[in-house]
């Protein structure tokens, strides 16, 4: 192929490439090209298929027997890649040395073996019908090499050896990061050679860059004024749609929140169709549940709370708060009152509820979100497991501090259906549980769904192949110029 | 970014004598200030009349207006949420000026304050002080302000301490420098002559003697710290959104240039009117406390 | 009859010369018509109250006022061309080459961060047209002439690193350095010490005959005119009011304006006090328009044609011209009113001569920081061991050269600042009187204010008593009552000077130190301010201490004199005897220095100023500490060290070779 | 001289370690760390509580404390907290950009301010008020204008519409070229904000000067206008211009921060705000220690100008 070089804009500073505690999408966006998991997700239906595995089978969703394909090179001269590689990778998340904040996503492992080089056979300690999505080419489910690791020492994160079809050719953390095509890749060189990505911070500059040509793919705009701007000057806008959703998350220890018809109230008081469509048509849609419609375990049948704040008053009227209450929201300090929120006010106002913001930075933010110190505060679900999003924010084992359960939510008949459904190996069987499950949730309304985010990455109209997948990322080895 | 750096360089060109107060009238009389005045006062009246002006709330939106240009409806236009700007812009005066007002007070308070003693006593207390304004002047202004708004969260209250904070040693200086000067005066030796106390000094004799050189100074702190909060709001430090701060006007609308021109550049044009008549209004203290331009 | 014929042989010739200041506040008609001739090589004197225009005259002759003024109209005939119409350009090539200018204040006029070089030489090379190395050479021997030792070095120094002296003597230098024909030199001694001014005084004389150029000179001090000049111009708002030879206007004075200005001053040579003559009112707004004499609100004689018309300059006799409507000016009259005044008694009464203040062997060291921690720091003996006594109701002047050590006395006397070593005994308390009217008072406090803060702070009386007592101290020094509220920036220089001397006298003090009480303001205030201290020291039995450099006010005023050098007292005792009959060879010379005014006798005076600078006071010689310059010092005198002893009965001296 | 570099070094210190304790103990004691900065929304609190024991984040505040001075006595500033870079390297590596704005700031700014300022004055001196207010005026409203409005005014001109300047792009001090139009416009930026003061001191102090009694000896000497103004005037002015031009040096270094941002320059105050977002302890306190030093450097730098330009200053 042609020497081509593509030059995408980066939006922040790289904070390294080593799965084992890499964080944020945009770092996790160069790691999927480097590196490759047992499987990955389709670019365009967001599917899990095969990557390192070339099929994998399973009975009970307990003992799962992956068969690799052969001739899979590593990148930099490190040889073939063969399933010790995969024992190596998932015993080093698990080894508290390495201090691995996705530990808990393989502390379900039982055993793991390699029955011969292109074999890998994972015992599971209890049936896990998603396990398939740990394994994928994200953080805990990348492949590392022994030797490649080991010869980094502390610099893991800055020299990561896939067996991808890029590899990182070099990085200056200020403004910088080059890859460059694996020629051994398994599928085949990728089609463009050099991935340039610049550090752009400012969303108006990154722009403007573009306008410029001095960019040929945009990665992540954000800002709507922007989008228009380039929408309207011809820019291709690949895009992804309901790739997350925003929650508001209703801390089950305060007094009020606990009454489900409060929680029901709140989500009966804000139109969110009609805020998206005002603030960001085209950076978000309204959520109407915690899973995203293009999930296969997405069920229809779950209640939805459509805007009817007659219908709150008279549950907050029931609840014993005819003339509301006051709600305090945590929220990041970043970008001040988002206009959502002055919304939100707006409209929980109207039945009587008063909203009130507690701004702080982003750390703090995230530090007292974590430890669950908050009324209700805001949460963004990226995963595309959504087996991972119902334990993680749902099971008790999970509350806030020690999970992600921030409303502390606790409910038996719950919790015990979605144990069963990732331990169901009949696909029917399965679904329905999870229906189930979304029923309950969105009857219980411990998270009550807002809004839901749309990727954009605007691109010169020769740039092809941009198909941004649920995580928010792009294979590069799609991509033409 | 100069602004947030909240460098007060007038403070530097100090050479201000002390000298006599200046009357109202010799204040009045003075072309600068009276220019300032004239941009200040109807700006002022406006701001405080807003509420009885037939001009929507600057919280209200308006679905159906939405970025609509100036025209008779709204004198400024509109923004993204159909709010009209004029009236936004007004309560943004009110809170800048607050700002600039509170920053100025208390920067002014605590320098002076500290100044006095510094310069009246001079010996360790002086040394300590200096060392003290020395560190914080060492310091990057901006994260101190980046620490305060942690702590703290956003608001007025922090946003003003952290302007205020990198404001003050410079008025330490300043007064420091002024005490020093007026320390030497005769008239302070004659009440020393009787044994008056160093309170009945420093209370009669140096503050008094101190406060025009400093409002010159507070002045021009005032007009910065207008400009520092609207730089503050661009990284999300300042006052918070959706409180119409002249800063986060001009935030709000700087990435709309190409397309609404309107909502960054008309509160931009206030800010710079307040921003200079604050300046015209030191330069005039400053030229009616001259003793050479007075002739 | 005001038609002035110029002289065959003038140089400068000025005619009808106005000057505007067009300031905000209205126009300032600093020259207002001045017309005068000057001859080759004669030195002219300008005299005249502060603020009369003489500067602005001065300026405007080379066109040299900064914005906002302005010469508006006159001829400036500099041998037959008039300045007044030359473009900047050509000027410029005056400037310097054929004006040269002095100007006062030595400390700021020469560029403070060019070495002398750099604004010697490239002056001559443009002016006469020579090499580098020729102006150089050139500059060199001037330095030389004007007395700048090592000459060919110091060309190289900063002004910083010279004395006030040195550097008036570069200006000099420069000035005279492209052979000017006129030199205008504005007030150039007036910031200077009595016996540099002296030496200043003579190096221009000398000069000015051997190069031959004319100078115009403005000072406020007669007796230097009289010293000095063959021609004398007296100013007054705007105006030349009198101009004649030396001789004539000090031996018949025609203008009364001339007439009290020479009455205001301390006779030299009076056997007893009489008061002096105080010139009324102050002078006009120069901004606002003057019908009549300008000079008609504070002349005893003036009648109604005075109110009317202004009166011209006119030759009364040959070279001596008049502007005023008397053919004699208050005449002989004055002489008379003046008899009326009463002659002084001696103050101090035989039988009370309690001893109010004791000084014994006063220390004041002042010990820098040092600057390394290891460093011994440097010592500055500002006072080294002096002795004095002050008897109730008696006056002491102290004297001395700026550094001597004055101030810090007083500052001593006052319990300002603690003495290394010594002892202060007072009975009663000391009050003080400043020298600078503008920072004696703090401009936010009214005047009732000002004076009442002494009882207030001392908790003396009730409200009422202490605005019966300021009421009273304001009627001792001759304010009315109405200025109660006003602040001092509303106040005249004379007017403040009083209120200080009300503060000063609030809580009855004992004794009253005024340190250059009078140095800052004009001759007719400096006369009432001098009466008003006598008046009070007679009538309310004060003692003072007066420190001045003048010290011809000084024996006025005083019963005894010490005359201080570098920290000691060299002499002390009765003011006459002291003045008339100086023992210590310092106070030979500075009495000397100091010019009378009157040209006869100035004329007869042996004229042999005292030589070099005050030493610093870091580094004291060993010996006596005046040997240095002393003329008659001896190897005796440099190694030994003098006390102050008796040197007669009334008096003591500290020179081993007085007798 | 000896003494004064003493003096300069004591302060120096007294100054390095005030500013380490203050940055130290407010770093700690605003809300959130490094950990908690670095997680988004899908880490569970007990996943960064390991890290948080690993990295020694738990450890007594003292601990840490006595342990950083005896680090940084050694003169070892670490890595960075949460991606182990050192930070010495980064530093260096951002120096020069931040640098290269704030001495091409200085250069723009000397050469518009100071012929501004020296005209503006000579205008006030003759009472020629209307050029002056002109002058004074334009440098007023352009120093007044917030900086993040005008780089995107500049960017929106300057690069989009004219195509000057690039608007992104990597830089590095090996491409001076390519360096020099990238910092082109935040210079630009930077130098509208400073042009006033600087314009406005230089103002002030030479029409000071040309009141002073040596400029009109200098004029009664025969010497023209531009003589004075040049020779004399400016020369004696330059006190106080060097101290702000020393200033607002060190200003810019701390000040860059908007414009490196919009200009994506990835200079010193991308650093900082970069560090203190992520809670990078080590970052900031090292970022820190190297502004006081720098500030104090650049006192003793004026310091030694002062001396160029007036004889009289001595140490
Ligand atoms: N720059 C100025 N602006 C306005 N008025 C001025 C200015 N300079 C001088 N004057 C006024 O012009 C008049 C003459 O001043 P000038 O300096 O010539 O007096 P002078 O006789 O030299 O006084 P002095 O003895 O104090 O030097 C005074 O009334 C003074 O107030
Ligand atoms: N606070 C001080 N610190 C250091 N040196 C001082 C201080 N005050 C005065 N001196 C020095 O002491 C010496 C005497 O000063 P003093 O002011 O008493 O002189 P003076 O006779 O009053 O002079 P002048 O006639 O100029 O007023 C001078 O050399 C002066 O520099
Ligand atoms: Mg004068
Ligand atoms: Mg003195």
């Amino acid at each position: 192929a042609e020497d081509k070089t593509l030059v995408v804009r980066f939006y922040d500073d790289p904070a390294g490439f080593d799965p084992a505690n890499i964080f944020r999408i945009e770092n996790e966006n160069i790691a999927f090209n480097i590196f490759s998991g047992l499987t990955t997700y389709d670019g365009k239906t967001g599917k899990i298929v095969p990557d390192l595995a070339e099929s994998w089978e399973t009975k009970d969703n307990l003992t799962w027997t992956f068969r690799l394909r052969k001739g899979v090179q590593w990148q930099k001269g490190y040889g073939e890649f063969t399933a010790a590689d995969v024992l190596y990778s998932y015993k080093r998340i698990l080894d508290p040395a390495t201090a691995s904040p996705y530990v808990s996503e393989l502390t379900g492992i039982e055993t793991m073996d390699a029955p011969d080089p292109y074999t890998v056979v994972i015992r599971l300690k209890a049936p896990n019908g998603g396990f398939l999505h740990t394994v994928a080419n994200y953080h805990q489910g990348q492949i590392v090499k022994k030797e490649a690791i080991e010869a980094a020492g502390d610099q893991v994160r800055w020299k990561p050896v896939g067996t991808g079809p890029y590899y990182l050719d070099s990085i200056d953390v200020s403004s910088r990061i080059v890859l460059k095509r694996h020629d051994g890749y398994y599928k085949g060189p990728a089609p463009i050679a050099t991935l340039d990505f610049h550090i752009i911070k400012d969303d108006a500059t990154a722009a403007i860059a573009l306008r410029n040509g001095e960019i040929d793919l945009l990665m992540r705009q954000s800002k709507e004024e922007q989008l228009q701007i380039l929408k309207d000057a011809g820019f291709k806008m690949n895009h992804v749609d309901n790739y997350a959703s925003s929650l508001k998350v209703m801390n089950f220890s305060d007094p009020i929140l606990k009454d489900v018809r409060v929680r029901q109230a709140i989500a009966h008081a804000i139109d969110y169709p009609a805020i998206t469509a005002a603030i960001a048509p085209s950076l978000q849609g309204a959520a109407t549940s915690m899973l995203m419609p293009w999930m296969d375990v997405f069920s229809k049948d779950a209640p939805t709370y459509p805007y009817d704040p007659e219908k709150a008053k008279k549950l907050l009227a029931e609840a014993g708060y005819p003339d509301g209450f006051t709600l305090k929201t945590l929220g990041t300090s970043a970008q001040g009152v988002t206009e959502q929120q002055q919304f939100e006010i707006d409209y929980l106002s109207q039945v009587g509820i008063k909203m009130e913001l507690e701004l702080v930075d982003t750390p703090t933010f995230n530090q007292r979100r974590n430890k669950g110190e908050f009324m209700t505060a805001s949460r963004l679900l990226p995963a595309i497991n959504p087996d991972m999003i119902l334990f993680s924010y749902l099971h008790p084992v999970n509350i806030a501090p020690k999970g992600l359960n921030g409303a502390r939510y606790n409910n038996l008949e719950l919790t015990t259906t979605i144990e069963a459904a990732r331990a169901e190996a009949d696909p029917e069987r399965r679904m329905e549980l999870y229906a189930k499950a979304q029923k309950i949730v969105m009857a219980d309304l411990p998270y009550i769904p807002a809004t839901s985010s749309n990727v954009f990455w605007p691109s010169k109209t020769n740039v092809e192949g941009v198909n941004i997948n649920y995580l928010a990322q792009v294979n590069f080895w799609d991509v033409t110029k | 970014m100069a602004h947030i750096s909240i460098s007060l360089p007038a403070f530097r060109s100090f050479q201000l004598q002390v000298s006599d107060m200046p009357g109202l009238m010799r204040l009045l009389s003075n072309r600068r200030i009276q220019a300032a005045l004239l941009i200040l006062v109807p700006i002022l009246l406006l701001t405080v009349f807003r509420p009885f002006l037939p001009i929507p709330g600057p919280l209200e939106t308006n679905l159906r207006a939405m970025t609509k240009p100036p025209s008779l409806d709204h004198l400024f236009g509109t923004d993204r949420m159909g709010r009209d700007l004029l009236s936004r812009t007004l309560a943004g005066v009110q809170i800048s000026m607050f700002v600039g007002f509170a920053v100025a007070l208390l920067s002014l308070c605590v320098g002076l304050v500290m100044g006095t003693l510094a310069g009246f006593f001079g010996g360790v207390i002086d040394r300590l002080m200096m060392t003290i304004t020395d560190i914080f002047l060492a310091f990057p202004s901006l994260l101190l302000a980046i620490g305060l708004v942690s702590v703290m969260g956003t608001g007025m209250l922090p946003v003003v301490l952290a302007i205020s904070l990198s404001d003050v040693p410079r008025f330490i200086r300043l007064q420091r420098s002024l005490v020093l000067s007026l320390r030497s005066r005769a008239y302070i030796d004659a009440a020393r002559t009787v044994r008056a106390s160093q309170m009945w000094l420093m209370t009669r004799h140096i503050i008094p003697n101190t406060i025009a050189p400093l409002l010159v100074a507070a002045s021009i702190a005032a007009a910065n710290a207008i400009l520092v909060e609207a730089g503050l709001s661009f990284l999300g430090l300042g006052i918070m959104p959706p409180a119409p701060s002249l800063g986060n006007l001009i935030r709000d609308g700087q990435t709309y240039l190409e397309q609404a021109w309107w909502i960054s550049t008309l509160p931009g044009t206030v800010i710079l009117l307040i921003a200079i008549s604050l300046h015209f209004l030191s330069d005039g203290i400053r030229q009616v406390l001259d003793p050479r331009s007075r002739k | 009859m005001n038609e002035l014929r110029p002289l065959r042989n003038s140089l400068l010739d000025v005619r009808n010369l106005h000057a505007h200041f067009l300031t905000d506040a209205g126009t300032v008609k600093a020259v207002n018509g001045v017309s005068f001739q000057i001859g080759q090589g004669e030195r002219v004197a300008i005299v005249g109250e502060s603020g009369s225009g003489k500067s602005a005259m001065a300026m405007s002759l080379l066109r040299l006022l900064a914005y906002p003024g302005k010469v508006v109209s006159g001829e400036i005939n500099l041998d037959g061309r008039d300045l007044n119409r030359l473009s900047e350009r050509q000027l410029n090539e005056i400037r310097g080459r054929e004006v040269g200018t002095i100007f006062q204040d030595p400390m700021s006029s020469l560029d403070p961060v060019m070495r002398i070089s750099k604004q010697m030489i490239p002056p001559i090379m443009r002016h006469l047209g020579l090499p580098q190395d020729k102006a150089r050479a050139e500059a060199i021997n001037w330095l030389d002439r004007v007395g700048i030792p090592d000459a060919a070095r110091r060309i190289e120094s900063y002004p910083f690193e010279m004395s006030g002296g040195m550097r008036q003597r570069v200006m000099i230098a420069m000035a005279l350095s492209c052979r000017p024909r006129l030199i205008i030199a504005d007030e150039p001694t007036t910031a200077l010490d009595v016996t540099i001014q002296a030496q200043i005084v003579e190096l221009l004389k000398e000069l000015t005959a051997e190069t031959g150029a004319a100078m115009v000179f403005i000072t406020h001090d007669l007796g230097l005119v009289a010293r000095f000049a063959h021609k004398v111009g007296v100013m007054y708002a705007g105006k030349l009011v009198e101009f004649g030879a030396v001789r004539d206007i000090f031996a018949r004075p025609l203008h009364p304006y001339t007439q009290s200005l020479l009455d205001t001053i301390p006779p030299a040579h009076q056997q007893e006090r009489r008061r002096l003559v105080q010139i009324p009112g102050v002078p006009p707004d120069m901004k606002q328009a003057v019908l009549g004499c300008a000079f008609k609100e504070r002349c005893a004689g003036a009648h109604r044609h005075c109110f009317e018309t202004a009166p011209e300059l006119d030759m009364r006799q040959p070279g001596h011209s008049a502007a005023c409507w008397l053919p004699d000016g208050l005449g002989q009259d004055r002489f008379v009113e003046q008899a009326l005044i009463p002659a002084m008694e001696p103050s101090g009464e035989p039988g009370d001569s309690r001893v109010v203040v004791e000084i014994n062997n006063l220390h004041k060291h002042f010990v820098s920081r040092s600057s390394l921690p290891w460093r011994k720091p440097p010592v500055l003996r500002a006072v080294n061991g002096i002795s004095l006594r002050i008897s109730k109701g008696e006056a002491l002047g102290i004297v001395g050269e700026s550094g001597c050590g004055k101030s810090t006395v007083a500052r001593l006397l006052l319990g300002l600042d603690p003495a290394t070593s010594g002892e202060i005994f007072i009975d009663g308390m000391a009050q003080m009187v400043f020298q600078d009217p503008s920072s004696s008072f703090n401009p936010k406090m009214t005047l009732s204010n000002i004076i009442q803060e002494p009882l207030v702070v001392t908790g003396w009386g009730t409200r009422t008593e202490r605005q019966g007592r300021v009421r009273e101290l304001l009627s001792q020094v001759g304010l009315d009552e109405s200025y109660l509220h006003r602040y001092p920036s509303q106040l005249s220089g004379g007017q403040r000077q009083r209120v200080a001397i009300a503060r000063a006298l609030a809580l009855k003090p004992s004794v009253v130190v005024a340190d250059e009480p009078t140095s800052a303001l004009d001759v007719s205030v400096r006369a009432q301010i001098i009466n008003l201290l006598m008046d009070l020291k007679q009538k309310l039995r004060v003692s003072f201490v007066f420190i001045s450099h003048d010290l011809l006010t000084v024996s006025y005023i005083s019963d005894k004199i010490a005359v201080m050098y570098l920290g000691e007292v060299v002499e002390y005792g009765p003011a006459d005897e002291v003045f008339h009959n100086p023992a210590h060879p310092y106070t030979q010379a500075l009495i000397t220095a100091v010019p009378i005014p009157d040209p006869e006798a100035e004329a007869a005076r042996a004229q042999k100023p005292l030589s070099g600078e005050l030493p610093s006071p870091l580094n004291l010689p060993t010996g006596c500490s005046f040997a240095s310059r002393c003329p008659e010092a001896t190897d005796y005198c440099r190694t030994h060290k003098m006390v102050l002893k008796p040197f007669s009965k009334t008096r003591e001296t500290a020179c081993h070779y007085a007798s | 001289m000896l003494t004064y570099s003493f003096k300069r070094l004591v302060q120096l210190l007294v100054t390095v370690l005030g500013v380490v304790t203050l940055v130290f103990f407010t770093m700690r004691l605003i809300p959130g760390d490094p950990i908690s900065a670095m997680a988004g929304d899908s880490l569970s609190g007990a996943a960064l509580d390991q890290m948080r024991n690993q990295m020694g984040l738990n450890d007594p505040l003292l601990v840490q404390y006595l342990g950083y001075l005896a680090r940084l006595a050694v003169l070892d500033f670490g890595s960075t907290v949460t991606t182990k870079l050192p930070i010495i390297e980064l530093i260096v590596g951002a120096l020069p950009i931040t640098v290269s704005i704030a001495i091409g700031t200085i250069i723009l700014t000397v050469l518009i301010s100071i012929p501004l300022g020296t005209v503006a004055a000579y205008m006030a001196h003759k009472g020629n008020r209307v050029l002056d207010n002109i002058i004074t005026g334009i440098a007023m409203v352009l120093d007044l204008m917030p900086p993040f409005w005008t780089s995107l005014v500049c960017l929106l001109i300057f690069s989009l519409t004219l195509g000057w300047f690039p608007a992104s792009g990597t830089v590095s001090i090996d491409d001076p070229v390519a360096l020099l139009r990238r910092v082109a416009l935040p210079v630009l930026v930077l130098s509208m904000a400073q042009v006033a003061t600087l314009a406005r001191i230089t103002r002030t102090s030479v029409l000071e000067v040309l009141n002073e009694d040596y400029v009109r000896t200098a004029r009664s000497m025969g010497w023209s206008e531009l003589h004075v103004l040049f020779r004399h005037a400016l020369k004696n002015a330059a006190l106080p211009i060097v101290t702000v031009i020393g200033l607002s040096f060190g200003n810019l270094l701390n000040g860059t921060v908007i414009v490196e941002f919009i200009f994506t320059l990835p200079g010193i105050g991308n650093l900082l705000v970069g560090g203190m977002n992520s809670r990078d302890y080590q970052m900031v306190q090292t970022l820190i220690v190297f502004y006081a030093m720098i500030f104090v450097v650049i006192n003793f730098a004026t310091d030694l100008i002062y001396r160029v330009f007036d004889p009289r200053v001595q140490f």
